[in-house]
């Protein structure tokens, strides 16, 4: 098929640190030593130590720092160290006193030490404004902004009743998770699009061929899911229009092509609650909607925090031990937890569809139960 | 000017600064200010050319950008379990610093890690610098996507199955490589791996993900429990309670821990709490989900149970990629994702399509409990009905 | 003929049979007969002039009924929790003997009961015959129908409210008798009284149903509990794990059963295993459900809930019948029921539409968990969120 | 409003025996003295036993059996009997021993005496071939066979794991009480319904109205909640026409109109499995269909008897004590569930539903979960 031949690195063999290939599969017990700071205790009787850092939004690091993490990973590790798949870095040692010294250097170079259990594990952000080309509001920004707000719940000075997650994403594509996480920020437009119909033209067929595919063919009117965006005879020209009432900001067209722009003054975010992977408490789900829109005021976006903050608050106040946000959601009931936000009412409009948006919204319920967990039942 | 006050302002606090770190590289840092003062992305599509199909990424500032700026970037395969050698890792900041401008994203939501290039003339000699290193660029676009797994038996006791191994067994296959290198389905295609139902992996929102399990009830070690309990380490009347499925039971005159293996829904409460005394069954799986993601067509959606292979079964979940994918790529539009395909298909007709037969494959789609009675069927349906009623009724003995 | 033998058929076997019952009676047995002959229903629609507008319906046989035949009947009030004490019934017996053909149908699945008529001409004679006995004729088309209860306080230890009285309070309200008399709503209108989460009466499919439940936890009586657990009647250990909110804890030294309030969801099996030992709790209240139904528009369903009464606050209730019907009456189409017509507005602005204001009245209409997070909002909209994170940013100190 | 002034039975004191009013909200305690009889025990000390008798289908009973059933009462109740909300007799009295005698009498007339707990409670079935113009199938005729088949779960020879009661609805409609139940056995037609053309000008406006009206205010284009009722032109007529594949069987226009009609030979049963109203175990909810259609053939619907034979069998082997056919269901899942059953693969067509189906099948799913019981979370 492909003449291509990638050098994908593979082997197992030369990344892992030889104490995790001394003990690979047989670790036996783990030990919690404060923020950030796991002994792995195996069968061999081997201990290994891995400390876990929080780096900067977007997982971004200079050559610079990664060169210095790699000094200290010589000097005090395994002469290795990992990321996380969350973008934090983990630092593997032999022994709690390393551990100890590598959270203190580590801490002297700016990246706090924490995570796990009853703790924020970190906050996942997109790329956003460093790269993207699609994006509405900015992640990274905002998740240095909440970085600074949340700290004390990483490094553990202050508790929560479980793991908490934030996935930043700066607009619908959810590049920082999607919204299966206790908390997810996703960038809204606020309103349609508008097309710039100078560059309209490069994302459409050739005139002349508009004239004879059949509408439901033509790839813009395609990738829309609640049919916002339809062709319509202006005299000779065929046109593309799009029926604001009928958009539901979903960013396809604009993921396609570079002609859907937006207007800054209505932009915001909506914050979701609720989600999660994991299977314990009440099982994996997605998170829904506490705040379809807010202002995403940069440098310090004051309202997301605020609203992060009371989210927070009210889960720290009336959650029981080990309970995740979503478990607590579900135990008292998504109106009682609103209520205890204090939310304003949710518009009609965004909990009753139009007929036009129905069918991206309710295919799912049309059909099976989503995937709840492992039951294997006689 | 505005911009530069916005960047100053994220660098102060305690949290790290992505600002800071970038100040320390190439990256034109003017152009993210003024997208963040303007409230839009300074960044427009832009191309370069390159030796590989996917994993290059550019990006020209848009005009309103004073000075204007470009960004290009690749996409660069992980190491298993992102584990880095120092050596491996020092090749790679190397690279960073001579073709790039000295900034790295060391791992990228899917699992990449992402690295900028300086210019767009020296991507070709930045890739094959990579390749010296020990690694490549690729993964993006409508093909399969950087692998991602949890770290699993690496560093973690609830590893069920070896997910490095399946992560790089997937990743050497022949066809599974050239589905990453070259694009050409509907839309992208990712494949996650957790090594236990806790899902570090994120497998339950990848279009294919494999999650570790077992079947039937947690193996319980009575005397350990019995000295953890004595130690006040572990309070058997909070396992109970907290269980999710209501499975367990605690006799409390012979100091006995029952779990009602049916009714154990792998929460894992009960082993998170009490480890080693109670630890997963002996009877592992792995769990197959189908059809997750964060957008698509319909919706945000985790994926769909369509059976269990076992730990050993590596090379059967690699022929299920291709199941999968296949109907998917012949009938689906482009810009359809897989979990949006099986909602147009249903659930059902899809895991027909697929050819899908694994152990506890779903026969009948659950469905919500509001259905309606009401259905006009075609004759030859009914005809299945009466027959079946018949055969009952001689089995019933009527 | 075939009628026949399917007829004689139906009065073989041990359970009771209709047939075998409307034979000693005047009913047209052979029009019923020819019908499950014909698989086909051998009535059609007739008319019969009364002096009543709800409860009377008349049906003549179709023309390929050989012979033919006439069919009337009532829709009788029932008593209070249909206790028959024997005179009345000699009453009711006596005038379908003499008016009718000898056949009652002793409840209807809505609480009636159905009474055959001999002729359309003796039709308002058995009106006064019955108005004589103590009862009378009603509820059937657009109108409020026979209202129904469980047996409630008069034979069951469960009863959380008085079921008779709320029934008989509700019946004899001048509003609610008028409804029952004279249709002219959109649809039927059906209210039913169960006296506790059992749903003996069946009020969680009602247009209007009224549940007793309580708030909190069960009351545990906890030395009496303690003997019936040395009795070896309850096993502590099977309420904890059959509990279906998780809410209980046995505590084997103390030997004390602990309820969780907030957890219980009223399932009832604590106090069905252990009565009298673990009762419902004190905190008595009526739960208000409202849309049920078995087809309507959309559909079968099952009510929503509304908010809770107090047990004292029949009034009350009978007010929210009206609350109920006035929006539904003014803006529903023709043969949509209450429960279609929330499925239309939503629940959420049903509520406000009726200005129903109770104990718990759900003030966000709860959501699947696939709600999608992309909408565009109008401007008013927005500012009012806006407003919050304004009013929240300062409440929070940022 | 009324002039009708209705002489409604209200007054409790004329109607309630002595012995319950004495006793009326006192009981506290209740004994199961086998099959049937609930003895009732006061705070007064006083003591009541009731004797549950079935009835025939529909309820129907001569005046010559009433007349014996008020001896009875009067001989050795309480004079007085009562009626259940379901159709069975129940006769109330002071002593066990008068209690078992009238067991005996009424089994000696014919009347089995049992149902509570773990036990058929009874059939419910609505009127149907009796007096229906409506009705597809015959109710009374069915509740026969399965009483025949089922009497020894009534009379409590066999037991069962909880309560099972089953309706009858000799169509859509649902009078014997809908589908919120352990089983519902549902009259289907099969097909499409046909036109008496000859009819249908009774329920359709005047041609020359017709003319002015839009179709959405046609009355039986109103009815049909799937679209499948529509108006077309035909020259200069406008016709009512019916689009066979929207039509969903649901009988919203022949409820309304004499004028639908079916034919025989299409005619069957839809057997729904696992509904419940009691908030029990998993709360209540409606039942969902495990065979959409199969023969109904009088008079004695051996077709659906196996079915609900079946279905039993599987509850009663791998059931809970305890537990009502719904929580078994939700315990071991649907899928397993209609495996252990055997019931055919479910017709794609019955599982995704055409476009024009889906408003009437997912409203509900739409917006809010339906109550499900009674939390009060903090
Ligand atoms: C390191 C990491 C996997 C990796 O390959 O990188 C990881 C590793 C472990 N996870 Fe995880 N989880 C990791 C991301 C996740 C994720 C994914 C994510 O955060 O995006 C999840 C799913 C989150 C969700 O539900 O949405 C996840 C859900 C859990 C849970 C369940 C928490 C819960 O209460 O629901 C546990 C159990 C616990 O905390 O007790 C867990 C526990 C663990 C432990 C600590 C096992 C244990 O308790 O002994 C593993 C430690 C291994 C080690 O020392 O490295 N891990 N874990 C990831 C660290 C992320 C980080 O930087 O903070
Ligand atoms: C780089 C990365 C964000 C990051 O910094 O971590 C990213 C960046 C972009 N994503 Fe993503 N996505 C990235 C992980 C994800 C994830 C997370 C994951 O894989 O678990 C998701 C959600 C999961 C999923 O796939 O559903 C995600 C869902 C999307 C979508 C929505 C897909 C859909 O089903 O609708 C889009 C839109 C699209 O495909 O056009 C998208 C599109 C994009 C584009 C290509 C948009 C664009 O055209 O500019 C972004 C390119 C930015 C850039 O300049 O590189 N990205 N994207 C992540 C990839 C790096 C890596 O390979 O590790
Ligand atoms: C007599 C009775 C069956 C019985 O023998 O028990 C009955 C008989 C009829 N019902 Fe019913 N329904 C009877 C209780 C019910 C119930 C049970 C209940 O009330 O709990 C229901 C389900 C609950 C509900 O209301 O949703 C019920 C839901 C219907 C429907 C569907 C209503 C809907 O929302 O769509 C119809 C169709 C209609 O209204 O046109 C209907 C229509 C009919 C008609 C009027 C059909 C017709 O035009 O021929 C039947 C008249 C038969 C006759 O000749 O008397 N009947 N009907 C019940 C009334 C007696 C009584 O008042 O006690
Ligand atoms: C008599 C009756 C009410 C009435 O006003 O007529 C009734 C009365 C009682 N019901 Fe009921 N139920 C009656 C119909 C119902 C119904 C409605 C129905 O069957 O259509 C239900 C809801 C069914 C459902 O969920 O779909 C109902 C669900 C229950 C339950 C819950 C059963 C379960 O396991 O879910 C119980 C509790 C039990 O059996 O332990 C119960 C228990 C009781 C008891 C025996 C209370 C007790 O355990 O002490 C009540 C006895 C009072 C008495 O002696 O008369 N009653 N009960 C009804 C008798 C029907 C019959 O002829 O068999
Ligand atoms: S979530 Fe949106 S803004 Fe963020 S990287 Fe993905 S596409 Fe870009
Ligand atoms: S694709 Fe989405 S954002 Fe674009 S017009 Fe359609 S609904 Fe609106
Ligand atoms: S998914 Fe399970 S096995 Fe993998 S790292 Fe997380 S806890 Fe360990
Ligand atoms: S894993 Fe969870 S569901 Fe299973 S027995 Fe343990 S606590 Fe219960
Ligand atoms: S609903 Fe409750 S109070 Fe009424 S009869 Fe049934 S068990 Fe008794
Ligand atoms: S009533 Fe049910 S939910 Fe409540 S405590 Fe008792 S068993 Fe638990
Ligand atoms: S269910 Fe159908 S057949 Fe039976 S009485 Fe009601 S309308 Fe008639
Ligand atoms: S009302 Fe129902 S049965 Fe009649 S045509 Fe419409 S869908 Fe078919």
């Amino acid at each position: 098929m492909s003449a291509i031949q990638l050098n994908i690195p593979n082997e197992l063999d030369r990344f892992l640190p030889d104490i995790v290939k001394r003990n690979y599969g047989k670790w036996k017990e783990r030990k919690f030593h404060g923020p950030g700071i796991i002994e792995h205790v195996s069968e061999t009787g081997e201990r290994v130590f891995t400390v876990k850092a929080a780096l900067p939004p977007n997982a971004r690091v200079s050559v610079d720092t990664l060169e210095k993490f790699a000094d200290i990973a010589d000097k005090l590790g395994v002469g290795a160290l990992r990321i996380t798949i969350a973008g934090n870095v983990e630092f593997i040692t032999d022994s709690l006193e390393k551990a100890l010294k590598i959270r203190e250097e580590l801490e002297k170079l700016g990246f706090p030490v924490g995570g796990w259990g009853g703790a924020l594990w970190g906050i996942n952000t997109c790329t956003a404004f460093l790269t993207c080309q699609i994006a509405v509001i900015d992640a990274p920004s905002i998740g240095k902004a909440l970085g600074d707000a949340l700290k004390p719940y990483f490094t553990g000075e202050e508790k929560l009743p479980a793991k908490l997650r934030v996935f930043i994403s700066g607009c619908p594509s959810g590049c920082a998770g999607g919204t299966a996480i206790d908390i997810a920020i996703v960038g809204m437009w606020g309103a349609p699009p508008k097309i710039r119909e100078e560059v309209l033209p490069l994302c459409m067929p050739p005139p002349k061929a508009l004239a004879k595919i059949p509408e439901s063919q033509v790839f813009l009117v395609q990738v829309c899911p609640t049919g916002a965006l339809t062709l319509r005879r202006e005299g000779e020209k065929i046109k593309l229009v799009l029926v604001g009432e009928k958009c539901i900001n979903c960013g396809r067209c604009k993921d396609n092509c570079d002609a859907f722009d937006y207007d800054p003054k209505d932009v915001g975010a909506a914050i979701l609650i609720g989600g999660k992977m994991a299977n314990t408490g009440v099982g994996p789900r997605l998170a829904r909607v506490l705040i379809p829109w807010i202002p995403a005021n940069p440098p310090r976006y004051d309202e997301i925090i605020a609203v992060v903050k009371k989210v927070v608050d009210v889960w720290k106040k009336h959650g029981r031990p080990g309970e995740r946000l979503a478990d607590f959601v579900e135990r008292i009931g998504w109106a009682k937890f609103v209520e205890l936000v204090g939310a304003p009412k949710m518009a009609a409009q965004y909990l009753w569809w139009p007929d036009a948006a129905r069918t991206y919204l309710t295919y799912r319920a049309r059909g099976e139960v989503i995937f709840k967990g492992f039951r294997d039942a006689p | 000017e505005m911009a530069e006050q916005y960047l100053k302002e994220l660098e102060k606090g305690p949290w790290p600064s992505h600002v800071a770190e970038i100040r320390k590289t190439g990256y034109p840092l003017h152009v993210y200010g003024v997208g963040l003062v303007a409230r839009k992305s300074p960044w427009g599509p832009s191309a370069v050319k390159a030796k590989r199909l996917t994993g290059v990424l550019a990006r020209i500032a848009r005009d309103w950008v004073p000075k204007g700026g470009e960004e290009v970037h690749f996409r660069v395969f992980h190491t298993p379990g992102r584990f880095l050698p120092t050596s491996y890792l020092r090749g790679i900041i190397k690279v960073a610093r001579e073709y790039g401008i000295g900034l790295v994203e060391v791992v990228g939501q899917t699992g990449a890690m992402v690295i900028n290039v300086r210019s767009k003339e020296v991507g070709d000699a930045m890739i094959e610098a990579l390749r010296q290193v020990g690694t490549d660029v690729g993964g993006s676009g409508d093909a399969i996507r950087e692998l991602n797994t949890c770290v699993g038996p690496a560093l973690c006791e609830f590893a069920l199955y070896d997910t490095l191994k399946w992560f790089t067994e997937f990743r050497k296959d022949k066809k599974i490589h050239d589905a990453i290198a070259v694009p050409g389905f509907p839309y992208k295609f990712k494949i996650k791996f957790s090594g236990c139902p806790m899902d570090c992996g994120r497998a339950n929102r990848a279009d294919l993900g494999f999650i570790g399990t077992w079947k039937g009830a947690p193996e319980v070690d009575q005397e350990l429990l019995r000295k953890k309990i004595e130690a006040g380490e572990v309070d058997p009347n909070d396992l109970v309670s907290k269980c999710a499925g209501g499975a367990i039971s605690w006799d409390a005159e012979k100091k006995e821990l029952k779990i009602d293996g049916s009714r154990c829904k792998k929460c894992m409460y009960c082993i998170r709490k009490a480890y080693p005394a109670i630890k997963p069954g002996k009877e592992r799986r792995v769990a197959v989900v189908v059809g997750g993601g964060s957008k698509g067509r319909y919706g945000p959606k985790l994926g769909w149970f369509v059976g269990y292979l076992k730990p050993d079964e590596v090379q059967k979940g690699i022929e299920l990629v291709f199941k999968v994918i296949e109907p998917w790529d012949k009938e689906a539009q482009a810009k359809v994702r897989v979990g949006d395909y099986i909602l147009m298909t249903g659930l059902y007709q899809f895991i027909e399509k697929t050819g899908i037969q694994l152990e506890d494959t779903p026969k009948l789609v659950e469905k919500l409990p509001d259905n309606v009675p009401y259905r006009v069927l075609p004759e030859e349906e009914r005809k299945k009905y009466a027959q079946f009623a018949e055969e009952l009724r001689r089995a019933v003995g009527i």
